[in-house]
């Protein structure tokens, strides 16, 4: 058992590791970047075999965190979609995203709050309050559209970077201010556990409902942004924005009506988000931080694909929960804080434009 | 007036060298912006490179009598060039640099010219592309060597080369550099030092001799005028070939060891002369207009409050500030003001036209609006006019500080004296600086210099009561009509060409009924009215023709036609009818001399269709001439030109209106 | 041309200035014009052919570029010239063909070998730096000259001030060459287009290029400045020395300054020769009419 | 208005190419040293209002000189070469961490406690390599990509400090506290040392930078900034120019990080250096100026002031705000203003001191 536990993850190790040379050569070979993959392709692998050995180990404990960080990887991959729409759409890397889920997260949570405080029935508190903070998102979008991007038009990626770092410090200003600035417990989902596939690992495998509920609305979700985009007039000019911004203007696609239509796709995911997440750990300031993650999800999955902010998003939430526990253990807890932005860095620094990415030409 | 004993003062420029080469060893003589930085030479270094220069020079054979050309703008190499000739005892002469060919070849043959020093380029091709017509012009030396490469080099030298032939002599030939010294020592005073050519308004240039002594007394008297010292710098830009800059940036920068500097490019000229500050400085009048034009159309474009506050300094500086340049009694109030005015605008506005180290500038050659010359003086500028010639090495009458006039041209210089001649009324004078004689051309020396030695200015003019001298107009310009009233073109043209619209103007009326006149409006000034006003135009041809500016000019003329009408002399000269001309007056296509004065002649000849019209009643009239662009191509510009009636006075109404 | 200043700077070290290649110019002025012209290939390519994403750039060109000459590429829009050039500094790595330069074969040029190998270049949509003035742009054209390290450029004495003086030096009598003295200091992004290309080759003469690549010199220019920048071109080839690769439309241009000329139409070689052989090449007369309707 | 520049000209090279050209300038900068240095000092000693209270030089200038040089540092990476990093918190804090394990020794390796001033620069040593390291994907991705980058470099090392006990000499608080301030036998206790200490280092650093971005070094990182492709083909090298700046970058931030934690803090915790830290400087260098030495003081200094505004000005209005207001309304404040003079003017504070400065020598004119 030993031998086998050392011998089959050195061998995928292996495997993996040439594999993944060959794969990620860039065409560029100069003796840093060989250096730099090489040594990436070593370490990946051998993370990934002490993943294999770990399964090999605990099968079922193994799918038990996979399970669990695949599904707060959901969520991730949600906050991640509401980037890429913005990014496709108007070029803009926007840092506000998490800002952007605390404050639909503070006007649901307090809106419920000040419902029910005066007596309302929940069934019709719920519904009021999510409409008060999709209106509350409609207007951020707006203002941002008009005020920032608006008169942005046309600068540099960097500029418009920065900028939403600066709308970012606005709407948490604000809606610390309007809202308040504690913690806010919000029940909408049962977060009790429940245990799956009792029948093939021994005790099953215990997942928490939340976690259940959350990877089924991002589903739904993600459905429902799919056919808003296929089958809508406003979904298809979006698209075409997303191409080409003057192709799309030349036509007479109205560009800020656009941009306002993402921004508030956006909100609305954020809204989402804040649902899942504020559930989990209630509504406060530091969801800004577990938003943020959506920026190394996308650098993973690539810029400008929908499929990517997915896949990147489990790759995340998976990744993070099994390097926590198994090799939290070795060096120190606390992995989660940083393994998604390592990681991010690894695969930029074998393929910037991220797995399902596209080349950049460079042209002069 | 002279200082010291005249055995000590050296009497030709290279011996001015000398001596300023041992007195002002290390202080700067020459600055020339190159390579991004005032390079600078010392008087010291200043004789090294004039001997290298005279010795090479000598070496391919340069000799005493011989004729040197100098064309370029103004580069301290082309200054040195004329000393290492004189040191050798040939006779520099410098020609205009933006003279096209051909007015070069007349110059090149008179002067009978065997060394031609040029800039650049530009100027060897010029030279080359007449030299068929030159046999005696043996050689061209350059100084910017560059494009030169592939030249035939058979009668082409670098002027570097020369210099370092010069080096390599001295180096090799002790005895060389003393034998250059006693060269300098043979020249004298009465040796003919440099031949200048006048532009001339009628007929051929003539061939001014200045003689040694000419240029060095009249520089050393105008140093002591102005109490000039070596401390004292100045910017040379004006054309070289034009006697005010020889006297100015050559001799008085000679005789008193005082520092020239030349600017990297003429586009540059107006930053450099900031960086430098000169306290010294000579523009003619229309520097200083497109000065003044360039400071109120920035202005109009100043904020409000900026923009109430130079009005407002503006006013006390109108009131005050000549009397306290001139150290006159002020009230408290205004002098106060006045110095609250000095660091909010006067100061500032002194530093970006770069004069805040001025002491002394000078403006001369025409008349200069004694609005234009009181605003530059109210701002603390101590400008001053002066009377000159050529033939007099300019000066003939100076303003001196304190007695500042702007209607008049000031007092005799010294060791000047003036008289006015009866009946005429023509300015004749007596100096140091009168010429040694016309070169070749003894019927207009004498037609010039009287038996008893004085020169015929050929203005008109008279001596005022505080015995300050005033000119009407050229002496033979001034005409009559046919109703028998006095005709003052010029002093018209200088009235109308005073409004900040008109740039140009030419007055007709001699022997005829009345007065009319072709005007040509200020593209700077009128423009920038456009501008503000919405007024879209393509071409001065288009802007001129707008009924808008004809207005606006027509009221112009109008408002000088009243002022003329008090004046009971010349009062007769009103303009009745004008037009506004089609085109620029431009020296390319020869409306104007190389020093942008109009020739009158000319344009009657080329414009006599205008003329016509004007005096036979119609309303419009069609004109079509040939014109030279800047890069030597030639087009025509043709259209229809519209002439415009004004009101005359007859003096005793506008008494009466303004009575009223 | 002696030129004295006030404080004496350290004299040059072993770099072999533009200054003093200029100085040599005016040293020689009888180096003859009509020597400049060799048949010693500088620069070859030989089946080169270049794609992007199954889109062909450049198929299979072949041709050379000799010592002292200058050479015009041209072609309709896109007949690939500028991926040329981008080959020839090696911007773009071609999938297959040669590039012998200076008699070294090479499968593909890198940027920093090409530019410290002698090849410098203008771009056609002007590549300057916007936020730096024009002394700053053609002095950064000379790095490659400068050597003295962090630490002294740091404490900004000794070396290094004396090696910034030195090329600025020589930057300076570029500025002066190229008659742009009034902008020296002028953040390039202010000026107007004209004047930029001309900054532009000035940064690229910094280099000291041995060829030089002119992409569209003249695009965009009014006659005047078509003119000057003619006059700077074959003044740089004439005394300096330098190749010359340019591409121009401008066929009044090509034909008065290139002594050959190489035409490409969709990114294959269809003529080459002297401006009067190309000029007559029906092939080349049909893909000019082809394309100009 | 103020300028004279009339007969202000240069006749060698070195006059021309001097920081500052301008006799006026430079007039003004040696009175601004000389108050600083000497003036300041005088007016603490005599306890002149304001100078004569700790809290202004302990909780203004002394935060204000180190926050400069920190934006200095950043700004050389940002502003200079256009590489955009949210990591320069973990770069002061490796200068922290690094000077303090020197200052304290390392008994593990046998290397005794270093001399203070030694263990600082040594700070910003480590801070430089790092910086390099981190560097290294600067080389294959620009941008926003790169941002994340140096995200991971935040993340990371506030973890490394929280987390490896090996930092903070194993303390079972995690919070460590700087050895005694002793510069060449000078104690530096007193506020007013500490601020002569930090103006010192201030002014040196500041100075070194300013000859680097005026130099070749310079011109490269503001060629890769401007048009990467052009530069290399015109031979700078990208790996060198971008590794440059991050070493240069890190070196100062990490000094100023040491500096932070020995001079102004005292002790410390990691929650001093987190991505907080980093916005700010951020905050500071597009404020004050991208691209602008100036512009990082004056970023450095709004940055400061605005909360201690926010603090005194309602109180003395008679509306005294809660801390958490204050520190909201900073958030909304210092957000409109990145987005405002984004818009408006990209250059920042600088930008406005410049134009400013440009209309007094212009004066009258408007241009």
């Amino acid at each position: 058992m030993t031998a086998l536990s050392i011998a089959i993850p050195g061998g995928i190790g292996a495997i993996l590791a040439g594999l993944m040379f060959t794969l990620l050569r860039g065409d560029r070979k100069s003796a840093i970047d060989l250096a730099v993959h090489i040594f990436l392709a070593v370490v990946m692998a051998v993370f990934l075999a002490f993943l294999a050995a770990k399964a090999i180990d605990n099968p079922g404990g193994f799918l038990e965190i996979l399970v669990g960080g695949l599904l707060s990887g959901v969520l991730y991959s949600l906050v991640a979609l509401g980037f890429v729409l913005i990014f496709k759409a108007s070029g803009v890397f926007n840092y506000a995203q998490g800002a952007m889920v605390l404050v639909a997260g503070l006007a649901l949570v307090r809106s419920l709050d000040f419902l029910t405080a005066s007596g309302v029935a929940t069934v019709v508190a719920v519904p009021l309050a999510i409409l008060f903070s999709g209106a509350v998102m409609a207007l951020c979008a707006f203002v941002i559209e008009k005020w920032v991007l608006r008169p942005l038009l046309n600068q540099d990626g960097l500029t418009l970077f920065m900028s939403t770092i600066g709308a970012t410090f606005v709407l948490e200003g604000l809606a610390q201010m309007v809202f308040g600035s504690e913690v806010y417990p919000l029940k909408l989902f049962p977060t009790d556990p429940m245990i799956l596939l009792e029948s093939v690992f021994p005790g099953g495998i215990l997942v928490n409902k939340l976690d259940v509920w959350g990877g089924v609305i991002a589903g739904v979700l993600v459905a429902a942004l799919a056919l808003f985009f296929q089958y809508t007039k406003t979904g298809r000019a979006l698209r075409a924005v997303a191409d080409d911004h003057a192709a799309a203007q030349s036509v007479g696609i109205p560009i800020s009506w656009i941009w306002f239509i993402v921004w508030l796709v956006a909100g609305i995911v954020a809204l989402v988000a804040a649902t899942v997440w504020g559930t989990k750990l209630g509504i406060q300031f530091s969801i800004v931080f577990l938003a943020l993650k959506a920026l190394p999800v996308l650098i993973i999955g690539g810029f400008t694909s929908v499929p990517g902010a997915i896949v990147g998003g489990l790759i995340v939430g998976a990744g993070e929960k099994l390097a926590e526990l198994y090799i939290g253990e070795l060096i120190g807890g606390g992995i989660e804080y940083w393994f998604a932005y390592v990681l991010a860095l690894a695969v930029l620094l074998v393929r910037p434009q991220g797995l399902f990415g596209e080349k950049i030409i460079e042209r002069i | 007036m002279t200082a010291g004993p005249p055995q000590t003062q050296p009497d030709t420029i290279p011996k001015l060298l000398l001596r300023n080469a041992s007195v002002y060893a290390t202080r700067p003589a020459f600055r020339e912006k190159h390579l991004g930085i005032w390079q600078t030479w010392t008087w010291a270094d200043v004789r090294d490179e004039v001997r290298a220069l005279a010795v090479g020079l000598e070496r391919i054979g340069l000799k005493r009598g011989d004729t040197v050309a100098i064309i370029g703008d103004n580069r301290p190499h082309l200054y040195w060039t004329f000393t290492a000739a004189q040191s050798l005892g040939a006779v520099p002469v410098p020609l205009y640099q933006d003279s096209v060919a051909d007015e070069m070849a007349y110059v090149l043959e008179h002067a009978e010219v065997r060394f031609a020093v040029v800039e650049n380029q530009e100027q060897v091709d010029k030279l080359m592309s007449i030299a068929d017509r030159l046999p005696r012009l043996e050689h061209i030396v350059y100084d910017d060597p560059r494009g030169l490469e592939t030249y035939d080099r058979s009668r082409l030298h670098a002027l570097g080369e020369v210099q370092e032939l010069g080096r390599e002599v001295l180096r090799t030939d002790a005895g060389a550099a003393d034998a250059w010294r006693e060269k300098i020592g043979e020249g004298k005073g009465s040796d003919v030092s440099v031949m200048l050519y006048t532009s001339g308004t009628t007929g051929r240039p003539k061939g001014v001799m200045l003689t040694h002594e000419n240029v060095v007394v009249s520089g050393r008297n105008a140093n002591i005028f102005d109490r000039f010292t070596p401390d004292d710098t100045m910017i040379a830009y004006l054309p070289m070939a034009w006697v005010g800059d020889h006297i100015f940036s050559y001799g008085q920068a000679f005789a008193g060891g005082l520092t020239v500097c030349c600017p990297e490019s003429p586009e540059t000229a107006i930053d450099d002369r900031r960086e430098i500050g000169p306290t010294y400085f000579f523009a003619p009048p229309r520097v200083f207009e497109t000065m003044l034009t360039q400071i109120m159309v920035r202005m109009e474009d100043a904020g409000p409050i900026k923009k109430r506050l130079f009005d407002y300094f503006l006013k006390v500086a109108r009131r005050s500030g000549e009397k306290v340049l001139d150290g006159k009694p002020v009230g408290m109030t205004d002098r106060l003001l006045y110095a609250l005015g000095d660091v909010l605008v006067y100061g500032p506005l002194r530093n970006r036209i770069g004069f805040s180290n001025l002491r002394v500038a000078y403006t001369a050659g025409e008349a200069i609006g004694p609005e234009l010359f009181s605003f530059f003086r109210g701002l603390g500028i101590n400008l001053k006019q002066l009377y000159g010639q050529t033939e007099a090495s300019v000066f003939i009458t100076l303003q001196p500080d304190g007695e500042v006039y702007p209607e008049t041209v000031g007092k005799p210089g010294p060791d000047v004296e003036i008289k006015i001649e009866e009946g005429s009324g023509e300015v004749l004078f007596k100096s140091p600086g009168v010429f040694y004689k016309y070169f070749k051309n003894d019927e207009a020396t004498a037609a010039t210099k009287t038996a008893d030695g004085w020169v015929r200015t050929g203005d008109a003019g008279f001596i005022d009561a505080n015995g300050h001298l005033r000119i009407i107009d050229r002496a033979k310009d001034v005409g009559r009509l046919t109703n028998g009233a006095l005709f003052a073109p010029k002093y018209v043209e200088n009235r109308l060409k005073f409004y900040p619209e008109i740039k140009e103007a030419v007055v007709f009326g001699h022997g005829r009924d009345y007065a009319t006149a072709f005007v040509n409006i200020d593209l700077t000034s009128v423009g920038s009215w456009a501008e503000r006003n919405n007024v879209i135009y393509a071409s001065y041809q288009e802007l001129a023709g707008n009924p808008q500016v004809k207005a606006m000019i027509e009221r112009r003329v109008d408002e000088m036609n009243r002022s003329l009408a008090s004046e009971p002399l010349v009062s007769g000269s009103q303009v009745r009818r004008f037009l506004i001309l089609h085109k620029e007056l431009d020296a390319d296509d020869g409306e104007l001399t190389r020093t942008q004065k109009v020739r009158r002649g000319f344009i009657a000849e080329r414009y006599e269709s205008l003329i016509k019209a004007l005096y036979d009643g119609s309303r419009t009239a069609h004109i079509s001439v040939e014109v030279t662009y800047e890069d030597g191509r030639k087009g025509k510009i043709e259209g229809d030109v519209d002439i415009l009636e004004v009101k005359t006075y007859p003096s005793a109404e506008v008494v009466k209106e303004a009575a009223e | 041309m002696s030129v004295k200043t006030e404080m004496p700077v350290a004299p040059a070290e072993t770099v072999p200035s533009l200054a003093m290649v200029m100085a040599e110019a005016e040293r020689r002025p009888e180096a003859d014009a009509r020597q400049r012209l060799t048949t010693e290939v500088l620069l070859s390519v030989e089946g080169v052919s270049l794609s992007f994403g199954g889109v062909k750039a450049i198929s299979d060109a072949s041709f050379d570029i000799r010592k002292g000459e200058i050479r015009a590429i041209i072609g309709p829009n896109g007949a690939g010239k500028t991926s040329m050039l981008n080959v020839i500094n090696g911007f773009y790595f071609p999938q297959q063909g040669v590039i012998t330069f200076k008699g070294e074969k090479r499968r593909e040029m890198r940027p920093y070998f090409a530019a410290t190998s002698g090849i410098s270049r203008t771009f056609q949509n002007v590549a300057l730096f916007k936020g730096m003035t024009t002394l700053d742009n053609m002095m950064a054209g000379r790095t490659l000259k400068m050597n003295k390290g962090l630490f002294w450029q740091a404490l900004r004495v000794g070396p290094a001030v004396a090696e910034e003086i030195r090329h600025r030096e020589v930057v300076e009598r570029l500025i002066d060459f190229l008659e742009i003295q009034h902008i020296r200091k002028v953040p390039v992004g202010k000026l107007p287009y004209g004047l930029q290309k001309r900054v532009e080759l000035g940064r690229a003469l910094a280099m000291e290029p041995e060829l030089l690549l002119l992409d569209e010199p003249m695009a965009g220019m009014n006659l005047e400045e078509k003119e000057d920048m003619s006059r700077f071109v074959l003044t740089i080839n004439q005394s300096l020395g330098t190749t010359i690769a340019l591409i121009e439309h401008d066929m009044g241009v090509v034909m008065d300054l290139s002594d050959r000329v190489v035409v490409l139409e969709y990114g294959r070689k269809i003529a080459d020769g002297t401006p009067d052989e190309v000029k007559s090449d029906p092939k080349v007369i049909d893909a000019y009419l082809g394309v100009s309707h | 208005m103020l300028y004279r520049e009339t007969g202000q000209f240069k006749s060698t090279y070195s006059a021309d190419m001097g920081i500052f050209p301008l006799r006026q300038d430079r007039n003004a900068l040696f009175v601004l040293l000389a108050f600083a240095f000497i003036g300041v000092p005088l007016l603490a000693h005599f306890h002149v209002w304001p100078f004569g209270s700790e809290y202004l030089l302990r909780a203004i200038l002394l935060p204000f000189l180190i926050l400069s040089m920190a934006a200095i540092g950043v700004n050389i990476l940002i502003g200079y070469c256009g590489q955009i990093s949210l990591g320069s918190g973990a770069f002061m804090a490796i200068g922290a961490y690094m000077a303090y394990k020197f200052g304290t020794g390392m008994p593990e390796i046998g290397l005794p406690p270093l001399p203070v001033l030694v263990s600082i620069l040594l700070g910003g040593v480590c801070s430089a390599l790092v910086g390099i390291l981190f560097g290294i994907p600067s080389l294959r991705i620009k941008g926003l990509y790169l941002a994340v980058a140096t995200l991971a470099a935040q993340f990371f090392f506030d973890w490394v400090f929280l987390r490896v006990a090996w930092f903070t000499n194993y303390a079972p608080s995690g919070s460590v506290s700087a050895p005694e301030l002793n510069v060449f036998g000078w104690v530096v206790n007193e506020p007013l040392e500490r601020y002569l200490l930090c103006l010192t280092f201030v002014t040196v650093f500041a100075l070194i930078a300013k000859n680097l971005v005026r130099g070749n070094i310079g011109r490269q990182w503001m060629a890769i900034r401007d048009m990467d492709i052009a530069a290399e083909l015109m031979g700078i090298r990208p790996f060198f120019a971008k590794l440059s700046a991050f070493a240069v970058s890190s070196f100062i931030v990490g000094v100023a990080g040491a500096l932070w934690a020995f001079v102004y803090l005292g002790a410390w915790e990691p929650l001093a250096f987190s991505i907080d830290r980093s916005l700010q400087l951020l905050f500071m260098v597009i404020i004050g100026g991208l691209g602008s030495i100036l512009g990082s003081f004056l970023g450095a200094g709004f940055i400061l002031i605005v909360p201690i505004m926010l603090n005194l000005v309602p109180s003395e209005l008679g509306v005294p705000l809660s801390t958490e207001t204050i520190s909201h309304l900073e958030f909304i404040i210092f957000g409109s203003l990145i987005c405002f003079l984004l818009i408006k003017e990209p250059h920042g504070f600088a930008r406005l001191v410049t134009l400013m400065k440009e209309k007094l020598r212009l004066w009258p004119f408007p241009y």
